[in-house]
């Protein structure tokens, strides 16, 4: 679960991670009053989006005065909703810390640099040498001697090392506490005045693990999120928007990606990802229609279910249900196979449907279907 | 032979008294896997469809010294469920169950580290199949023929749809599973592949990978450097954007990375067949076979 | 560090265990009153100590009317200034709980057993086979299987097992919170009802870990101990008083016990053991010299020091200065071996004392010197 | 021969820049130990005592290899430095520090059970000394002398007296050690036995016990049963009441159990000669070498 740099500032805040003052505006009508309070006159506007790469994207801009600001924000305004206005601070040095997981080694781990300020892919790729690691022991912790081993030589006063200490340590804190997947500082500035602050701030958290943490969900904002994919999840299925014009519903995370692969490969283009779960229940695939149906760039459906454990029968009694009920007259595509898949087909028939056995050949009329 | 489970295999099934845990003991008795006892804190009966039931995995290791386990319990108790079996020495353990924390994960993988020849397959897989030898997993039994091809795979549906095509062009399986589409696995590709290159039965591998980590790169290279069967592969995920969960916990591209162009192409600097679509596999494997 | 019985009762309290109603006296002019009072009538009269065995040593009374209850409390107060007075509680089963470090193993493992009520120690003599326990891993702690596995095999109530369950939970999360090396609930009783209570409560927390757990260094009570050991524990020298009359003053607790042994060895009597500390520095042996001076029981003082990084004459220098300045006239027999010994003596032979090179001689000579 | 530590042991000095880790540095370097480098996060000088400092253990193990490390930091940041000291693959490590907590040295013996070839002795030890060779601790080197008698402890000073008495009867030292008077401590009697026993310098060993525990037990049946040498023991604390810590954090009986008494007589039963008084050990042990 991705989260708002302005929402992650909170917890930094509250586990004595300094901070840049900054206000967030949801109101575009609020944006002249706020600016004109604000205790600071240098601005750095930043968009609130779940996506990385803002700065390319020109989605944080910089304003020297209150005009430049209200306009410029005002601009942003048009491509996101949320815009924390955040002072201008000196900075002296930029650095880099985050805590990940490493999932193919199966560790958590510390990255640290002191290249801050560009992306941590990029400084990898570029300059590993500038990149310090420390595996972290899932169950002994982040331990002193792992940060006095950073720590020591940067060429930095002995009460700013404290201060970046102690800012990793309550980083650290944060990440183990509840269980996040990402707690990354980019950057972690070093003012002129010694002052060590968290300019930017990311954490992603581990979906499996938040019923453990029952107020970490609730920083889940649902209006903000694609109306569509809010209603999936609501609903349990695995949905994400894409931008063709095939609405796929498949049983099953790879073989719902396979499908909107073999979909691309005989020229078509999906208009989404939507995984059912292995087991295929009637009434998820009656929601997943429900939703498909309603976006309005689906020019043809395509189902695609491998009957394994589920029985094709009961799933073509669940289409012709959903199809019935939700009067769905955009072209479908039907790839039932396996248990039970000759009954499916006879009841299928009575309803004037068909339904391939080749998931290729289903691909194809799909393509062409719509 | 074949990997990880075969005829002698001694199954018990953690949470068993569970739907999913009792449609699918039943399913696998009913395959002819030698399922000898069901364990759930829950379970109310002697029997769970006519097989032993206890409420402690320690009463069904003492009864009938199962070696291999299928665990389907919730997800905030699989730790549990893991470090049961792993205290009382079960031999191949198969997690089932969806959802289990990341950190849950590690600290398993950590304890796991220094217990030498315990396999831990999943969490979130369909589980191993020896086609007419065993089946400890929820995969559809049916689809499976034996024979002479391993197959190895993030996913669950589209394993049956690919060892289906294979079936159906008379290509039979030596063993057939998922390692899971969690980020955290308890074996990833090359600890399979190393039992494959082990196994005699097994004379070519089907290896089905997706976006997100590492896996299908590890793969490559070990494949490259040390597996001396053919082996033809699948990446699911061409079409996949960046950033996005795809349905797998373990399916996303993050920071550019685990892209499935990157993953295809270096399988096929490894002298693996990466086939364009599902249904070519079964023709590629033909001409190994 | 141990507590008395109604502190860890407290902290039982606050983690949810139940213990039976009671009432903490201090004052023998309070009983009355506090009897009078109290909502029930049938007593278990409890003398805080914080040794074992108080069973055994008539230190827990039971009384079944209000005056009898009165005149034993009054009786144990003649013994002990605090008392617990509990209600008598109707009991079907007896269990024990304990949790402990197994030092050989260096594991911590919980204990249980359906014959709870007597010692553990005795039960592990005599009924081995009544006792389970668990290993409890240091990172994984006690696991929900593992309590399953103990309460499976009980023959009673769902209802009631799931509270032995919660109790045992809570129990743990007392002995591993606060680094606790015991953790005792003896009996932990059934009651006809199906109440589950902990009727007795021992904890003994690591003195090591007690920089960590600044609350319960505040269950401290310095009043209720010996006060010489008080006194010592205040200075950081480890003393304990024991009966006899050669005070004895060494470095380090090996050879503190040894010289006690060939005290003994040759007919006398140690007052005390006494270890100021392998390096000896001269303040804590003035702080040594003081406390034993003061134990009237002490007819003869024994100083052995082996002098290896320490120098023996700048322990003789603090041995003098100390003399002088506390006006010590009992008998001093002194030991000093090691680095500068020879210059030690001569520092001693000018105030006219004189030291021993052999322990043996100088154990002797302590002895017939009383 | 020796156990431990020898003229070829490179010695770092955890915690070098306080007092007691300054002073130690030094008598450990006039002794004639090969002490390559210090190391404490408030160094502050580029050598102490002549020897090279570091503020971290890492760069002194880049810059000196050592491979052994004595341990002087303060009880509460001992299990960081063990935990660093582990990480950075020393082999001998020796933890003089008095009073870590148990559960730290829970974790620390823990994590050893799979580090093979690691030893830890301590904490609350004097240390390691082989006569002439090398000294590792904070035993006075002058009272030892080279030869054939190993001796191992509980405790310091009274190891020092035994040894003085040793040496001014002629009878000379393979190595001498503490293990410590904790309650948990890295390595026990038996560790150290068997160590002994695969030393071909040492032909008896002299055993000091106290009360407290069961390592005097541990070590009559590792005795009984498979040491070839003999074992001329002594068993501090007859006196010793029960349920009091005497000095030391594991010298204590508690339930009864852990008495003199006791593992006098095991010791005795298991073929080890027992002396009733530290200065008749001497004497006994001149019957043996």
């Amino acid at each position: 679960m991705k989260i708002y740099e302005y929402q992650a500032k909170e917890i930094f805040t509250d586990s004595g991670i300094r901070i840049p003052r900054a206000r967030l505006v949801t109101e575009p009508k609020e944006l002249k009053d706020t600016l004109r309070h604000l205790p600071f006159s240098k601005y750095v506007l930043k968009a609130q989006t779940y996506t990385g790469g803002r700065g390319k994207a020109g989605l944080v801009v910089k304003a020297h005065d209150e005009k430049t600001a209200l306009k410029e924000a005002q601009k942003l305004f048009k491509r996101v909703n949320k815009i924390l206005i955040q002072e201008q601070i000196n900075i002296k040095e930029e650095l880099y810390v985050g805590f990940t997981v490493d999932r193919s080694k199966a560790i958590r781990k510390l990255i640290f640099s002191c290249s801050g300020g560009v992306e941590i892919e990029e400084l990898s790729r570029n300059h590993p040498e500038k990149i310090i690691t420390k595996e972290i022991g899932i169950f002994t912790g982040l331990l002193p001697y792992q940060l006095r081993e950073i720590l020591v030589d940067l060429n930095l006063d002995k009460k700013v090392k404290n201060s970046i200490h102690k800012t990793i340590q309550s980083l650290y804190e944060i990440f183990s506490r509840y269980e996040a997947t990402l707690c990354e500082i980019n950057p972690l500035a070093v003012t002129d005045d010694g002052e060590v602050v968290a300019v930017d701030a990311k954490i992603i958290f581990d979906d499996d693990a938040l019923f453990r943490h029952k107020d970490i969900l609730k920083l889940r904002i649902a209006e903000d999120e694609e109306p569509l994919e809010r209603e999936a999840k609501d609903k349990n299925l695995s949905y994400v928007k894409l931008a063709g014009d095939i609405g796929c519903i498949v049983n099953g995370a790879g073989l719902a990606m396979a499908t909107m692969d073999v979909i691309k490969h005989f020229g078509g283009s999906p208009a989404n990802f939507l995984d059912i779960g292995g087991a295929a229940k009637a009434q998820a695939i009656c929601d997943a229609l429900s939703i498909i149906n309603r976006d309005e760039s689906v020019k043809a459906i395509f189902i695609n279910i491998f009957g394994g454990i589920v029985r094709c029968d009961e799933v073509a009694k669940g289409i012709i249900k959903a199809k019935n009920k939700l009067n769905i007259d955009k072209p479908m595509v039907i790839r039932l196979i396996g248990t039970n898949d000759k009954k499916a087909y006879e009841i299928l028939k009575k309803e004037g449907l068909s339904s391939h056995k080749n998931m290729s050949k289903a691909a194809k009329a799909a393509v062409s279907g719509r | 032979m074949s990997i990880l489970i075969d005829e002698d295999s001694r199954i018990v099934i953690q949470g068993a008294a569970g739907v999913e845990g009792r449609f699918h003991l039943k399913q696998m008795v009913e395959y002819g896997s030698h399922v000898v006892a069901g364990v759930d804190p829950m379970v109310k009966e002697d029997t769970i469809e006519g097989i032993p039931s206890y409420k402690t995995l320690k009463d069904a290791v003492e009864n009938h010294s199962p070696d291999t386990s299928v665990i389907f319990v919730p997800a905030p108790f699989a730790f549990d469920a893991l470090m049961a079996a792993i205290n009382h020495r079960i031999k191949t353990i198969i997690v089932i169950t969806e959802g289990v924390p990341v950190n849950d994960m590690l600290k398993i993988k950590q304890i796991l580290k220094y217990k030498s020849g315990v396999h831990l397959i999943g969490p979130n897989c369909p589980g191993v199949i020896s086609p007419g030898k065993s089946k400890a997993g929820i995969m559809p039994g049916h689809i499976h023929t034996s024979g002479k091809v391993g197959v190895i795979s993030r996913s669950g549906t589209l394993t049956y749809q690919i060892v289906h095509t294979l079936s159906e062009a008379g290509i039979g399986q030596s063993t057939c599973l998922g390692i899971g589409g969690d980020p955290v696995l308890g074996s990833d590709f090359v600890d399979i592949l190393k039992l494959f290159k082990e196994d005699s039965d097994t004379e070519c591998v089907v290896l089905i990978g997706e976006i997100g980590g590492t896996a299908e790169e590890e793969a490559a290279q070990y494949i490259k450097k040390e597996f001396n069967k053919p082996v033809v592969s699948f990446v699911a995920g061409v079409t996949a954007p960046p950033e996005k969960r795809m349905g797998h916990a373990g399916a996303i591209i993050s920071g550019g990375r685990g892209t499935a162009k990157e993953k295809i192409e270096i399988l096929k600097a490894s002298g693996a067949e990466v086939a364009s679509i599902p249904d070519e596999i079964a023709e590629i494997v033909k001409s190994y076979v």
